[in-house]
């Protein structure tokens, strides 16, 4: 178990996902924009941007840390639907690991937000939610476990797959969130929280890969 | 982008600390987390109203806070719900004791973080209900959707449910009425122009010289379709038409039409709108007994408007009518 | 242009048309001659108020008639003084046998087509006063233009001195009220975009993406000199300094604040507006001891906003607080 | 006097009047944008119309029946300041002259217009007003008077000057009227008003010429 992500994992992965959100900010509030109400970049920007300066005060000493500390800023800095959702999210993947993670830790991990996001949101596959990015995500990670591949292994398929995911949410018409109002119109667009979620679980198997 | 603001990042502070200042005779604005309360509150023994919502509605919701109508309201970034922190600040500091009924507009987020709120106020023996307003017929199918959105209704809801307060009616009394207004209210909306988010910086969407959006909401999210530009009198039918469809109001009920501008639409505008909804009205048989009329539910700075029809009672007129002190609404005080 | 009306040429007449069914509880108005009166009029020995002026300054004026300030409103075309016609019809119709004092903003056309309409009543017996509002100190020098113009001044000239013809001061009196007003207040105003005549169908003027106007009148018509855009703390200063500069008001002086959108620019940034220029007063050293925010004289849906300052004392701050209840002004009532 | 003007000139000016303005409304419009509120060629459009429907109703028999009537409709339907400047311009106009006019009446009838323009808007010459259009008008017909031109001809030079008046206000700084809040932006427009008065005037030649 050499290879369990740590810590120091935990705290990249938020950092570089803070950094990566920053940087694709207009790119979520365009895609926002075309079936929402164009703030989902900004809402994520300004969550992650609190969630690395409450890091920057030290005091967290393991990733379920780490992750109790991202939900609870999130639901206390995002508002809209993703603070709740993605707040709900990291708390439930706080709760389901323990100490450093393994392959099964990510499994669990992402199961916990999936179950999170679920409970709060009502959505299933389909809806055009970030749902549609999170459940191929733990649909990867369970059989990259299964295989027997490492945690890095393990997040960078669930990564790639939330991005397929997320790219696949584009014929799909919303019938959860805002973008439901727009009816046939919602399709052809890429959902923002899909999308934003697919750059976040990016960023953990990048974080991992580097650790 | 041009607006009169200095940083997108502080329109909501810099918007309320103006807001306090103009009205603190009748409200005083907390920062951080921010939240609106009525001058007097809490109010000893009277229910709480709370509402909330992302800004950019002006004057709802902190218009309308004031005697007869909202004890607080909490405004969240621009056309983003406010998280429950703020919500739940506000609900404290306005239990007189009969607790506090949150009045919260059908949005994923706006019910996600009041229904935290409400369960961490709980915890912290405060009674709150909820009314989750959702007027707006545009929004046809409530299964293949997250429900209607809570639109112009709001405002109705606001005002009547206050007033039921404020003569003293009880949590599950205020909440009764609440309902009865939520279930007797229908809206439908239409935009002339797009309106741009401060922080996003570019117009919500892309509308044509000749093209108009019929059916959208209060986010400057585009509609259910598009058609090309009409006169006033044939949009007002757009508009009326799937409300009337929708209630069924028996012919000879008594109604309150309100026509409401977007934000960026001339009153004069709304009172040509207005002319013709009422005729619509009137040709179904239905007497228009109140009139509101202006912009009191907005999407920043978009040109176009939408229609209300509440269906009265007698009871629901007398707090209609009812004294209001707000700095948005203001009738007998 | 995209608006919400059905024939350039209908817009006045269907405005009033829909501002009555709204409001009959407040006004009444008559059709060809075009005036709108307060529903109990003529109020037997009361000075009546008249004014009037182009159409397209909603809620200006016909929104401020009834008790306790206008007691009829005269709208021409639009950005067009009406003709004397209607405005005799309309002196006669609220003269109570105190007389009338006519509320006439300073342009060229309002003026004449008043002073005409004064004689025609003078020659029916009626007395008849003017007062001629000319606030607006972006007319920097009135020896080389037609005078200041009449612009956020008229709501407080109309406001104070209806409630002075309230408490029943005569023509003489009332007149010296709103002297007392125009004498004391001081605007400036500038635009973000320019506005639409309907039967124009092009905008006032080009503004760039990156310019504004400064110093522009309620016409649509540009301002002094166009500036690049800039936040809104460095308008605001553009705006206020001039007033400033003009009024030169002793230290310590009480000022009603007025931060007035020009009909599409979002409540939000006014406040944002008004929380810098109180800012700017109280560094002068004045108390901003009254205030009002909001689309109270527009230029149909031109962005941008007005400031207006008035100098108070305490005659002008009690009637200022004088109960008033007209469509778009209520308090007390 | 054989070519002294008559009932059907008159008749035949001011409809022609009409026409020409109803064609250059837009014209006007813009030139009133440029340096005003955008409304003098619907203002002018809209008075004139007015006017040839009261000529319908017919009863008039002399020029200054015409004149007058053209002045109280003016007066009722214009509106802004070019109601009352024109409304009182026709009224002295038709003060002016007695039956059929000659080159002297044709003289008097542009000198009472200008004198209540004057009289009304307090303007003098250079600032930027239709007074700039009236003013060398009236010079012309002296001259054309005093040389012994029929009054076609003293209409026509009265006509053409106008026209040049009018075109000489783009360089001038209005001082009068709604263009003067501009300032030194008013410079490089043409003044509306003087334009309107050079069509009418222009009208009133060719009704002589037709006639
Ligand atoms: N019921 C839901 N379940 C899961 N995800 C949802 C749900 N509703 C909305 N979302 C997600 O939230 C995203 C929008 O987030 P955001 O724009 O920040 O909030 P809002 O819609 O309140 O403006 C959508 O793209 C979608 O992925
Ligand atoms: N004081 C004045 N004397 C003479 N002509 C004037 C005066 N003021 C304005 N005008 C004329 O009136 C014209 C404008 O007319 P119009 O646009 O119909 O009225 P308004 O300026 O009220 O909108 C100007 O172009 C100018 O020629
Ligand atoms: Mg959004
Ligand atoms: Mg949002
Ligand atoms: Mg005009
Ligand atoms: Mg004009």
């Amino acid at each position: 178990m050499t290879d369990a992500l740590s810590l120091a994992w935990a705290d990249a992965w938020i950092r570089d996902a803070q950094a990566v959100l920053a940087e694709h900010r207009m790119e979520l509030i365009d895609l926002d924009r075309a079936i929402g109400d164009g703030d989902h970049g900004e809402n994520m920007d300004r969550g992650f941007k609190a969630v690395v300066a409450k890091l920057d005060e030290g005091g967290i000493d393991d990733v379920a840390g780490v992750l109790k500390l991202v939900a609870s800023t999130l639901m206390s800095k995002v508002g809209g639907a993703a603070g709740p959702l993605y707040g709900t999210a990291f708390l439930r993947a706080s709760k389901a690991i323990e100490g450093d993670v393994d392959a099964n830790g990510v499994v669990a991990l992402i199961e916990g937000a999936l179950d999170g996001i679920v409970a709060r949101g009502k959505a299933t596959t389909g809806e055009k939610t970030m749902v549609d990015a999170w459940t191929p995500a733990l649909e990867a990670a369970k059989a990259a476990a299964a295989a027997g591949e490492t945690p890095a292994a393990t997040l960078r398929a669930a990564a790639d797959a939330a991005a397929k995911g997320a790219e696949a949410t584009i014929p799909l018409q919303a019938t959860k969130g805002r973008a439901s109002y727009l009816g046939e119109r919602s399709i052809g667009h890429q959902d923002p929280g899909a999308t934003s979620t697919a750059y976040i679980l990016n960023a953990a198997a990048d974080a991992a890969e580097a650790v | 982008m041009k607006k009169l603001i200095n940083d997108p990042a502080n329109v909501v502070a810099e918007t309320l600390a103006g807001f306090q200042a103009a009205h603190s005779d009748l409200v005083t604005v907390h920062f951080d987390p921010d939240y609106v309360v009525r001058a007097d509150a809490p109010v000893k023994g009277k229910v709480g109203l709370v509402s909330g919502g992302g800004s950019g509605h002006e004057p709802l919701h902190a218009g309308y806070v004031g005697k007869g109508m909202l004890d607080a309201a909490v405004p969240g970034a621009v056309f983003t719900s406010p998280t429950p922190d703020p919500i739940l600040e506000a609900t404290k500091a306005v239990d007189g004791g009969a607790g506090v009924l949150h009045i919260v507009k059908n949005y994923t987020g706006d019910v996600l973080n009041f229904e935290t709120a409400a369960e961490m106020a709980e915890m912290e023996d405060i009674a709150v209900k909820a009314i989750v307003v959702n007027d707006d017929v545009a929004v046809e199918n409530s299964t293949w959707t997250a429900g209607r959105r809570g639109v112009g209704g709001t405002v109705m809801v606001e005002k009547i449910a206050g007033a039921a307060a404020e003569r003293g009616d009880d949590l599950d009394g205020v909440l009764a009425i609440a309902t009865r207004v939520n279930d007797n209210v229908r809206s439908m909306g239409m935009a002339l122009t797009a309106c741009t988010v401060p922080h996003a910086g570019k117009p919500s969407f892309d509308l044509g010289e000749d093209e108009i959006e019929i059916g959208i909401g209060i986010h400057g999210e585009p509609g259910r379709h598009r058609v090309p530009m009409a006169p006033a009198d044939q949009i007002t039918e757009m508009l009326v038409a799937p409300i009337l469809e929708d209630m069924k109001p028996e012919a000879g009920s008594k109604v309150l039409l309100f026509v409401n501008g977007m934000g960026g639409t001339p009153e004069a505008e709304l009172y040509i709108v207005y002319n013709h909804a009422r005729k619509l009205l009137q040709d179904a048989g239905l007497e228009v007994a109140r009139s509101l009329v202006g912009n009191y539910i907005t999407s920043l700075e978009m040109q176009g408007c939408s229609i209300t029809v509440l269906k009265l009672d007698d009871e629901l007129t007398e707090l209609w009518d009812a004294p209001v002190l707000t700095p948005a609404l203001r009738r007998g005080l």
